[in-house]
């Protein structure tokens, strides 16, 4: 039987991984003990995945505005103008521990949920880049997380319908512990057909569409803010599973149930699914939201609301609807074989309300559960930097033939076809430049245009100085669409660093985001979205620090593109900059 | 020429498919639904590629079983010129309507790759725009193109010829038997193939090797 | 009622994964294997009560979906 | 001696081609279907002649490789 107000011992608050002070801030808030449904929620809303807590005081410093930044950083994705009433909308995210313990499953619903990011905006998936770090390759973890991760991506993205077109991989000893697992989805849109998270309108339906809800991943956004330990095995059974089929048929609907004009409000169920969801739609609409878990679509018996709010089950999306329009979205869910559920209602109390078996289970202030998140300024030292190499430090090359042998075979430098062939990177049909060049190219159906995108960091440069190693990121991205004849616009990241609770880990990440944020200017590339994922850390080490970068840009014209082949003997060959 | 894709839950190259069909013979095709019990009169069915039902249980196994699989079986029979490709290869075998399975890549990876394939029999009506023993590029893109099928069937696909293509110069990408990537059924109106043709009919594409297939059986049919 | 369908491969069919399989594990040091094939179940829960007609059921469903008899054979378990 | 190892899904893990299929059944007319979960079976032809050393092979070939042990669990039968 569940007991929603067991009593709250510092034990059980310390497993939500909240700090006492964070604890305290609850009590001030409501003015009284949360019951345990509502330390789920804070749990959820307040954790580093979520919240945001240590790094957003350094993310409001990001450019982030540029004449063609149409949504900046906020909504599920960027997006950018391209001309012709077309836009881009993009962004990236990490699923690095959920790849560590079960691989396969981790990247698939990492993928999963970065395309729906993108299509919760209305917009089609056109592309899809990855950018994938894992340990040394004589590591006994590393064979069995790079087959599973790569064949993770594949799973779903060549499931789903939409092209790989490039993605980077990485070898370091200090991802032993620690892989990196990064997916970018780009999706076009009408720029007056972009769809928002923020609820309009006083006691409409809130609608729980897609998969049921199961026991999934319960606890998982708590669990990628916490940092590894031995004790990981016992954190096993939150894996969730991907289903792209289902996915695919959740894009499909959603944009069919978009045209109709059915749509007030949407917002996809990522990390703690229903309460980010549902929280994230009242506050940003400064509306209530009440919502009765028995109407929820259930996979399992005897949900608990708790469990019911904490669910990561994949493919789930949450809409308000025009009243109106009820049945005639109905159909289109049922068409697709999907669940459709009227679970809740939008209200003018500004409370989050949640019933269940006909009790009151949580009642809060919707706003405060975001906006009275803690933030931190967490103290920082200046990152050690690697001396320069003297210049006599590297012994002279002897036999350069073997040297270039060995560059070439080595695992950072080998070619990645072993990876991207098992990404197709030809669906749809517009794909101009696939994996093998300097940044990929996809055409925008029906037009000339096309959108080139590179994905880039090198994190042994951010190690040896995460100012420098910040900047040279976007520097590379910005050169790599340039190569193929992209204008630049805009670039996503995600910002991949060990624990901010230790000033060292947190001085690198501030370093490296000063020096992102000083090439954008340079370059006036503002950033649109992004993700930041810290406490990468296994048994005290952290990983190498790792803003990936992926930069968009737009070719007016896709037969004007570069290539990176020679193209005719004889040609002569140009070396060009500094 | 008319023609018609099938969508199934899952298919993911359908739109492709009606791109290539467009560029090719000029008219749009019509997009039937797999729930739809009828399909209009059209001169080629198509079932395209994808994921149809997730290749949950078989792939293309659920899909074979769908309301419109019924009329294209009879409409087949009938003479209506069939093309599976990639997914719907799988889905035509499922039904019966072309013999073997297509089993798990022999590597059990998926696979996306520009492959080589020979024009086996150019005197199809899918092929008649290739001469023979022509070998043309053609990307594929599939976890499951391993075609098998025992030997009486093996010995008698390969005497009537209807293999119609051939995986060739060493490309194999999955372990099919006899490096088969394409073939028809007796009365040689029904194809399936692996290999994507739909991928390789523009510019954009990097080349055109993949026009002669909806070439052909456009020209097969005004003759 | 409880009933699971036991699919393997006909003698003779190829069996990629098998193969893999058996490598997969020559590559982790287990000798002695002379053979893999895989197969797979597929766990019914039916509202029907009698065995005989579950069976047949079942038996109509493996002919029409389950199974794949081209290439495939099934076998039928109540588990109660 | 032949071994079967059967390896199905743990409760609670969602099974999207149990899902699938469950569907497919009822759109071709079945009825009182009340689940359906599929899982996979690997059979092995070992040398090994001794019943309770066979077993424990297989047990360690499970853990190591035939089994995802994060969502699925495993079951060991000796089939002579
Ligand atoms: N995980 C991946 N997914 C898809 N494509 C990849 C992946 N990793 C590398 N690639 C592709 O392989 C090619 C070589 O990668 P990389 O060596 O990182 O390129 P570069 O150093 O030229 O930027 C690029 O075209 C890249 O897009």
């Amino acid at each position: 039987m569940f007991q929603n107000d067991i009593d709250i011992t510092p034990d059980l608050i310390s497993r939500h991984g909240l700090k006492p002070d964070e604890y305290d801030r609850i009590l001030r808030l409501i003015g009284r003990k949360p019951t345990l449904t509502e330390l789920g929620i804070f749990s959820a809303m307040w954790n580093e995945h979520c919240s945001y807590k240590s790094s957003k005081k350094w993310l409001k410093t990001l450019p982030t505005k540029g004449e063609k930044v149409v949504i900046g950083p906020g909504e599920n994705a960027g997006v950018i103008d391209i001309g012709d009433g077309d836009v881009a909308i993009f962004k990236m995210e990490s699923h690095n521990h959920p790849s560590y313990i079960e691989p396969y499953q981790g990247a698939t619903t990492g993928v999963g949920g970065i395309l729906r990011d993108v299509f919760t905006m209305g917009a089609r998936p056109i592309a899809a880049m990855n950018s994938l770090s894992f340990g040394e390759p004589d590591h006994p973890k590393t064979r069995h997380l790079v087959a599973g991760v790569v064949a993770g991506v594949g799973g779903y993205g060549n499931s789903f319908g939409v092209p790989t077109i490039g993605g980077e991989v990485r070898f370091h000893a200090r991802y032993n512990g620690n892989c990196l697992v990064n997916a970018f989805a780009l999706g076009i849109a009408k720029r007056d057909g972009i769809f928002l998270s923020e609820a309009k309108g006083v006691g409409l339906p809130v609608v729980y569409l897609g998969a049921k809800t199961g026991r999934d991943g319960v606890g998982g956004a708590t669990m990628a803010s916490a940092e590894f330990d031995d004790t990981i095995e016992e954190k096993r059974p939150t894996v969730q599973v991907g289903d792209p089929f289902t996915e695919k048929r959740l894009l499909e609907a959603c944009l069919e149930l978009m045209k109709t004009g059915a749509v007030v409000a949407i917002q996809d169920m990522g990390a703690a699914g229903l309460t980010c969801s549902a929280v994230e739609m009242g506050a940003k609409g400064n509306l209530g939201i009440r919502l009765d878990l028995d109407r929820v679509p259930q996979r399992e018996e005897d949900m608990t609301p708790y469990e019911m709010m904490l669910s990561e089950s994949q493919e789930r999306m949450l809409m308000v609807l025009e009243p109106s329009k009820e049945k005639e979205a109905e159909a289109v869910f049922r068409k697709w074989e999907l669940d459709f559920a009227v679970c809740g209602v939008t209200t003018d109390d500004l409370r989050f309300r949640i019933i269940w078996q006909g009790k009151e289970v949580a009642n809060l202030p919707i706003k405060e559960l975001g906006d009275e998140a803690p933030e931190y300024d967490r103290p920082w030292v200046e990152p050690k930097t690697a001396a320069p190499l003297a210049d006599d430090a590297i012994p002279a090359v002897n036999d350069v033939g073997a040297a270039l042998i060995r560059l070439m075979g080595a695992p950072d430098q080998a070619s990645r076809a072993w990876v991207y062939e098992q990404y197709d990177c030809l669906v749809q049909g517009n794909s101009a430049q696939i994996p093998g060049g300097d940044a990929g190219v996809v055409r925008v159906e029906g037009t000339n245009k096309a959108l080139a995108m590179s994905a880039d960091v090198t994190p042994r440069y951010c190690d040896a100085d995460p100012f420098e190693g910040g900047k040279q990121a976007v520097a590379e991205s910005w050169r790599n669409v340039t190569a193929v004849g992209g204008d630049p616009i805009a670039l996503t990241d995600n910002l991949n660093f060990g624990n901010p609770e230790k000033p060292e880990a947190m001085g690198q990440f501030v370093r490296a985001l000063q020096g992102i944020a000083e090439a954008c200017r340079a370059l006036n590339f503002p950033i649109v979205s992004g993700n930041v994922s810290l406490y990468n850390e296994t048994n005290g080490v952290g990983i190498l620090p790792s803003p990936t970068i992926v930069g968009v840009g737009l070719l007016p014209d896709v037969t004007k593109m570069a290539t990176i082949a020679f193209k005719a003997d004889g040609d002569e060959v140009l070396l060009v900059g500094g | 020429m008319r023609s018609a894709v099938v969508l199934f839950p899952g298919s993911n190259r359908d739109h492709d498919m009606v791109k290539a069909l467009h560029s090719v013979t000029g008219i749009k095709p019509t997009v039937v639904w797999h729930q739809d019990a009828t399909l209009p009169d059209v001169d080629l069915i198509v079932l395209p590629g994808g994921f149809s039902y997730g290749d949950y249980l078989r792939c293309g196994a659920i899909a074979a079983r769908s309301p419109a699989m019924l009329d294209v079986a009879r409409k087949a029979k009938a003479g209506v010129r069939v093309l599976g490709v990639c997914n719907g290869f799988q889905i035509l075998t499922e039904a019966g309507l072309l013999p073997g399975a297509l089993m798990r890549n022999a590597h059990l990876r998926f696979v996306c790759k520009e492959v080589k394939l020979e024009v086996t029999n150019n005197d199809t009506d899918f092929t008649r725009a290739y001469a023979k023993g022509q070998v043309i590029r053609c990307p594929v893109a599939h976890h499951d193109g391993n075609y098998f099928a025992d030997p009486e069937t093996l010995a008698r696909l390969e005497g009537d010829g209807r293999v119609a293509f051939r995986y060739a110069e060493g490309t194999n990408p999955n372990g099919s038997i006899n490096d088969i990537a394409g073939i028809l059924n007796e009365a040689g109106n029904v194809l399936g193939m692996m290999p994507h043709p739909e991928n390789l009919i523009e510019a954009l594409h990097g080349g055109f090797d993949g026009r002669g297939l909806f070439e052909s059986v456009a020209t097969s049919l005004a003759a | 009622m409880k009933v699971r369908v036991t699919i393997t491969l006909k003698a003779g069919v190829l069996d990629p994964q098998g193969k893999a399989i058996e490598g997969a594990l020559r590559g982790l040091g287990f000798a002695g294997i002379d053979g893999a094939r895989q197969g797979k179940i597929v766990d019914l829960t039916l509202a029907e009560t009698d065995k005989d007609k579950a069976r047949a059921t079942v038996a109509d469903m493996c002919e029409k979906l389950l199974a794949n008899t081209v290439i495939e054979n099934y076998d039928i378990a109540i588990l109660g």
